[in-house]
């Protein structure tokens, strides 16, 4: 530390007429005061002993560059093209918190980038800046949806990641807070993993205040009726909110051509690390009316003219709603969030353009049909939703005999991280996991997987 | 640069990052993706988004990241505790050992990730008194939403939940404790401060009852005053039957002084991102770390990992558990930049930043209160200030028209980015708040308060100049009104289009 | 950034990164460290080095960084071929399996390092035609200087050595091209050029004899000219008993197009670090690939990588080598990156950079030749341009007095970095030679041509404001005299600080 | 590439009027062309595939951060401040070529600081910026001596890298050319390393240009008599020039100090990695005479002036004199070097300080020699020079009747790269290894080291 010389704090004391640091604390009272050091493990303060420490602890994970990964569900394994990376490493980028609209304008241009591409993945006018993730922005806007209709029910789909559904739970308050919504779920079809519509219809009421669905769902399925769920919702004068992947936007429909008001979703895929989950992030977007406009509790960056003619900078809008504004009176509330992942995702997308994402998506499609159609032909496997879906799909053990456990532990044996296993939260699936292909395999991997748990589940 | 929005750059047909076609085997045994896309759920018309090649997009965003002044000058961004992030945590960070994880691998396979939050566990353990700490709540804030979930599962466990319905806090806790504990379902009970920067005790007492369900509050608050009656607070809140979570944003100037649990607390938040050396991002990704008692334990967010001596576990098995507030773990990479701040001081080291960072900020407050115009909240106090001290341009705003945010406007043009003014609601007019911390050097200190000093006097003779600030710059003073106005406010670039043909029209 | 000099900055006792204290058993076991050092070896004072906080330093190199131009603008610089640096090679190059690599490990460990080499290798000899590439030169003068060495082990080994002591070159080749004959002991002979562009066959015959080594010679050169008679060169030079050395510095407009060793050459050379995208590094690390026939290959610099059609040697039993030009194996990570480009372009990649560098060349040509003032060598010749075509000022300097350095330094304040202007000799008056390669958008060349433009409307407005620039950079223009008197110039602090003392006295 | 795009191509084409790409390449004869289409692996396109395909080559290597290495001799594995690579990584360092003494000023003074911080660690006032390698700096350094003397003859140790000695050789031009350099050896006492002065002195002579000495020299040895070899080359009126590794000297004296006309030695351990020898760099530096000056190859860069009153620049000085200038009649030559390292090195030392080159220094020399001391405790190992040394040493293993070979081979199966084998180039020594002991080593790395080999040696 630049003042830890003796000298330097003796000119401070000095200045100041004070004694001593510690008379500085006076304002503790001594029987709040710790009564020992503080016990912690001895400081490294040398640099390479520091990086030789934390060096020996990371390399006890194995990670999915060195091992072939399968996981999903999620938290993908995308392709990070290497300058997200630069940027966003950027000490400019990485280590600002908060200035003017003239000192900060490079980062708020970047956000407005941010939200203005990611807007035309989503054909959608606003995008907030990004909250935690996309449970977090499915659970704020579903309180969004209540706040508009004044209703206090969410219909939601049993598909749905046991993860996300536990924060939406949260977010929906349990029934004794008076502001409680209360979650129904709506089941599938067991043959194609599609809405259970009748289910739907049968759920939906004056008291709805939204209908929230995913497509592709968490198990991977393409969701063809969202149109006739739109067309329900808003016949129930609820908010139809749906849940994207956005790296499936080059090729799937945005859930605005189907009638989506709301859509959530996840800003991981776009040009971010998996980081251990630590990649995660959220968005939520909708169309630019007011009344959207003012219950968002995200940051909002605009557009805007400076005094200066012909010029613009990017400023906060209504920022008053924010919990920073209205304390317990703001939507919701807002914080730090995941705001330099933005920055990645903006650079993610203007490298992609819509010619990127078409290409991603063409591939990811196809190697998953790929990966789907080869495991299908490994005895004692079978694909539950065996079409229709984008880059996951369900696999299920339970003709070979073998739990996913047993299969996943064999399977890392050989260097491959199968599938997440869903046999804990959908046992109606059996001993199922849920595959996930990205366009980082090669054909030569899906073929490795196949031959791996061929012999597994033949022995 | 006179750089423009990514939105008008690039060409048709110009590529900057490309995907290999399927192998041939792949199509062979699939077809075309177009077949493999269910009806009517196809993308319609490409995404309108730019066409560039890889060369600009990087030229760009580096022309960006130079637009962007940050701590690339002096930032004293109080509350916020600017403080360096190592490039060494970077480095470690970006490796494909912890970037290439994913966070449903098996835990036999994240022995790394998890050895590094239980190490951290225990150094919070440590400096807190806790018993148990996560690392799942996505920033300060999350983690005061942490603590609202958390007391509501305690109440239900109790049977109190519906009943003690009430959450009090202080009108200078940090907005986030109010606006989580509403969003969790309960009423905000927020007192007044008195004249000696806190609240009454008296009006504690009459604020808690058998509908009090928990105490939110900041201690130091961001005034650099210390509720010295905060024992007797927690005592007053327990007996009352409810539950005191700390927020301790204001943690730099108390480390290794006093324990949360220590005091009484229950519960307790440290923002990693700010306190504990990790980046800030421009706004995360950020850890709140929420602590608390063994009490309160069964409650926290699954998963916790356990150690058996031996290796490392993630226990899910919590049934008492308030489940997730944000899928996965939490953002490891932030616990390890945290775990190697804390790793490379030490006990002493963090004795000493807080040493340090106190002791500027009383050198700070006392070469400010030498400028003309300035003055600070709670001037009867003498006493040294902790961390922070709130200061006030009331006196300079009466004598010129210039603005506390006229001042930072003007300061950003001496390379100085913006002081931090206060959370809403302002205790004083024209509010400002430095926050010296441990990491700026004297000559740092010496400048920023030469500037502002600079600034003072060229508001004193030129009060439209500064007014008008900022004069060098990437871009000029924004234009406030379209930010609040429907029918301009534009969030996305097609929103301006939009709007500016028919402005236009 | 006022930025001072790093010399003047920090105080006495700070500290940027420290070392443990050794162990408590090694002191044990030898005692304190100045007992380990002989007498009088001992550093008596210890260095005048600045003593900063880590993240001061950071700071201090952010703001330096931020105050170089270079590829932040558009820069044309000629003969360097401007690539972009794909962010990705450095990314792998900068991973412990390239970085942390120790060049004198076994080579069963540097299986990777040599099978890059050799995949390069092999790609080398098909661009050119060559039988074997070395990387240990570690620059394109490098490369020059290595095949003087290798002409001397090949004139020694058929007993010629000291009998063929010139080498011929042409006043268009490199500087390094005589430059590193005269350092390995030859006499340079250096054809003139006639109104072709080019010296005269006779010329050659004429200079050519028993005592001709080699020719050393760009083709096309950096003015765009392809030598049509080359490989009637070639072959006088060979009948005269010489070898000829194809510098390849300008190989981005012919890359697909031609092969070296086609044409008859014996050796040639590719700067890795130029042609084939590796970054710069504002002059280095670097490569200068130097390839050769079967003939020259067993007087290569050693090692040679070798393959056995299962693992990668390194080949040090080379009698007739000439041993090393540097040690070790040369810029590894500048070969990875090359090799990177060429598999990130295949051949058709290949082929669409040279057309795109030599469209845009000519692109550039004929917009500027309509600009006032500007003229370009060998007016008569009206083919197409190669991938450069030098440019002249001199009209402009001429009718105003504003010089090419002027036009230079005027251009940067638009964020143009300088265009090259011309190795010595120069021969047109004022010149310059921007190359506009492959990267570059016709966006960013029309730009530059209309800054160009620009600034020449400026230098016949108003030639003292152009002849001053820059206005806006960091600083201003320099003065040049000091920095050739012995008096003044001062290559480190010391040597200033002892001046400014001395000046004053 | 960006103007790939067909209409580009074409504006383009239709701005110069001309009919065809292929048109444009009209100046190359029919009979020079290539006949057919080069025959080159197929593209990588994709970052993606690309990126895989580089990652699974260099993964075939082993490294110094994987295994336990004590190799050294020319190249050391010392700690690199993550914020040396983060500055040289920084893209408006890593990127341009030339610009301006304005448009480069960041750079420029970047390099200032670099001479300038080395020549406090020198105590020279003439630093010039980095030539290739530490032998391509003494190969300039006696060519300069030689112009300086009109005298043709070195003097070198026969205890010399055999790689440096080469590249000094072809610097010095075989003896056939006009101004060949003659090559004198001296040897060394075989129980110190130091060298033989008595040898020295008879080589001595009116001929003799200069005399080049190395301390710590090549197999470690700090020499003790530098002091009296410089009297004995000034005497004899030739130069003397000392090459040396900047990390020892803040704690050994600087060769100026003990008479040194000419400074050189390399640059790699000042914040560089060893980049598979990559991140050689070499420098030269000697007192701010004007005879000195006059010949130097390599570009200096000084501080100067502006305009503008009270405000520094830094430009070239005397680049008449490089071969840019003047070509064949230039001092040597000069061209691209390893000027992005300088930037790296001015970072180290600016970190450094004073302090910092003193505890590594000592650190360094503190682990060497209780290296020497536990290995020396080996049974079948002795040290050869067991004194006097600063992070290297010659191990020998001939009483244990192994090679080198045998013995590294067997350590590599343990994960530790053994010393480098001198068996070849310095056959005096038997079966003996060059080990070097940095900063980066941990008492229990050597303690391993010295287990290990009393495995093996007790087989």
């Amino acid at each position: 530390m630049a003042n830890s010389v003796p000298a330097i704090k003796q000119e401070m004391l000095d200045a100041i007429g004070a004694p001593s640091i510690e008379a500085l604390f006076e304002q503790i009272p001594a029987d709040h005061r710790m009564t020992r050091e503080l016990a912690l493990p001895p400081a490294l303060r040398s640099e390479a002993e520091l990086r030789r420490h934390l060096l020996a602890i990371l390399r006890k994970n194995e990670d999915c560059e060195t091992n072939l990964s399968f996981l999903g569900g999620g938290c993908w394994q995308h392709h990070v093209p290497a300058i997200c990376d630069e940027i966003a490493g950027r000490s400019e980028f990485l280590t600002p918190v908060w200035g003017t609209p003239s000192s900060d304008h490079g980062r708020n241009q970047a956000w407005f980038e941010f939200t203005s591409q990611l807007g035309e993945l989503l054909d959608m006018e606003i995008v907030g800046l990004p909250v935690y993730s996309w449970g977090c922005a499915a659970g704020h806007a579903i309180r969004m949806a209540s706040r508009l209709t004044a209703r206090h029910e969410v219909i939601v789909p049993r598909i749905i990641d046991p993860e996300r559904l536990s924060v939406i739970r949260n977010y929906c308050e349990p029934q004794e807070m008076p502001s409680h919504i209360a979650v129904a779920e709506i089941g599938f079809d067991a043959s194609t993993g599609l809405l259970d519509l009748a289910e739907l219809e049968a759920k939906l009421s004056s008291r709805t205040a939204a209908v929230y669905i995913e497509t592709p769902n968490y198990l991977g399925v393409i969701e063809t009726q969202a149109g006739e769920v739109a067309a329900l919702a808003h016949r129930a004068g609820a908010e139809f909110i749906v849940g994207v992947d956005p790296i499936s936007l080059g090729v799937l429909a945005p859930p605005a051509d189907f009638g989506a008001d709301i859509v959530v979703g996840t800003t991981q895929p776009l040009g971010v690390h998996m980081n251990c989950g630590g990649g995660t992030g959220g968005f939520i977007a909708s169309r630019d009316e007011e009344r959207y406009a003012r219950e968002y509790p995200s940051l909002l960056v605009s557009i805007a003219e400076t005094v200066q003619p012909a010029e613009h900078a990017f400023g906060l809008s209504l920022l008053h709603q924010s919990s920073y504004g209205s304390r317990e009176h703001g939507k919701d509330w807002t914080g730090n969030s995941v705001y330099l992942w933005a920055i990645s995702n903006a650079v993610y997308m203007s490298l992609m353009g819509p010619e990127g994402f078409r290409e991603v998506g063409e591939l990811i499609i196809q190697q998953a049909h790929y990966a789907a159609k080869v495991l299908a032909e490994v005895p004692g496997v079978d694909i539950v939703f065996p079409g229709g879906f984008f880059k996951e799909f369900v696999v299920r053990f339970d003709a070979s005999g073998k739990t996913v456990r047993d299969v996943n532990r064999a399977l890392r044996e050989r260097g491959i991280f199968g599938g997440h296993d869903l046999s804990a939260a959908f046992p109606a699936l059996g001993q199922s996991a849920l595959y996930a292909v990205t366009e980082v395999h090669s054909r030569s991997d899906i073929d490795r997987l196949a031959a791996s748990l061929a012999e597994i589940l033949s022995r | 640069w006179d750089e423009p929005v990514v939105m008008e750059m690039g060409r048709r047909g110009r590529r900057g990052i490309m995907f290999p076609s399927a192998d041939q085997a792949v199509t062979a045994a699939v077809g075309c993706a177009e077949t493999l896309i269910p009806e009517g759920m196809r993308r319609p018309t490409p995404p309108a988004l730019p066409e560039m090649s890889e060369p600009d997009v990087l030229r760009h965003y580096l022309h960006l990241s130079q637009q962007t002044l940050g701590m690339m000058g002096i930032s004293l961004f109080g509350t916020c505790t600017m403080k360096y992030n190592a490039r060494l945590n970077e480095a470690l960070a970006a490796r494909p050992e912890l970037a290439e994880v994913h966070p449903l691998q098996n835990e036999e396979t994240l022995q790394g990730v998890l050895e590094i939050i239980h190490r951290f566990d225990l150094a919070l353990r440590e400096l807190s008194g806790m018993d148990q700490f996560v690392f799942q709540p996505a920033g300060g804030a999350d983690a005061a939403y942490t603590h609202a979930c958390v007391t509501r599962a305690w109440l239900a466990s109790r049977g109190e939940l519906g009943k003690r319905d009430e959450i009090v806090t202080s009108l200078q806790a940090h907005p986030c404790n109010p606006a989580t504990a509403a969003t969790a379902g309960f009423k905000v009970i927020t007192l007044p401060l008195e004249e000696d920067g806190y609240p009454s005790l008296d009006a504690l007492k009459a604020a808690v009852s058998d509908r009090t369900a928990a105490l939110m509050i900041n201690n130091p608050d961001d005034m650099g005053i210390y509720n010295p009656h905060i024992k007797e607070w927690v005592r007053v809140v327990h007996e009352a039957g409810g539950l005191c979570f700390y927020d301790h944003a204001n943690f730099n100037g108390v480390m290794s002084r006093l324990r949360a649990r220590e005091l009484g607390f229950d519960a307790c938040m440290y923002m990693l991102h700010k306190t504990f050396g990790a980046p800030k991002g421009g706004g995360g990704p950020a850890v709140g770390a929420y602590g608390c008692s063994a009490e309160l334990a069964p409650f926290l967010p699954k998963p916790v990992v356990t150690f058996d001596g031996k290796s490392y576990h993630l226990d899910n098995d919590r049934d008492d558990s308030i489940g997730k507030v944000r899928e996965f773990l939490g953002n490891i990479p932030v616990v390890l930049k945290a775990y190697a701040w804390v790793r490379s001081l030490g006990a002493e080291g963090i004795r000493e930043a807080a040493d340090l960072s106190v002791l500027a900020n009383n050198y700070m407050d006392h070469e400010l209160l030498k400028l003309r115009g300035v003055s600070r909240s709670h001037p009867d106090i003498d006493a040294w200030r902790m961390e922070m001290t709130r200061f006030s341009l009331g006196k300079l705003f009466e004598d010129t028209g210039v603005s506390a945010m006229d001042v930072q406007n003007r300061m950003v043009d001496y390379g100085i980015d913006a002081f931090w003014l206060s959370h809403e609601p302002w205790i004083v007019p024209q509010p400002f708040t430095p926050e010296a911390g441990e990491m700026w050097s004297k000559e740092d200190l010496d400048t920023w308060i030469a500037v502002l000093a600079a600034v003072i006097e060229e508001a004193y003779a030129d009060p439209d100049m500064v007014r008008s600030a900022p004069h060098n710059q990437a871009v000029h003073q924004i234009k406030g009104a379209p930010l609040e106005d429907p029918a301009h406010w534009a969030m996305t670039w097609r929103a301006y289009l939009r709007k500016r043909a028919q402005g236009q029209s």
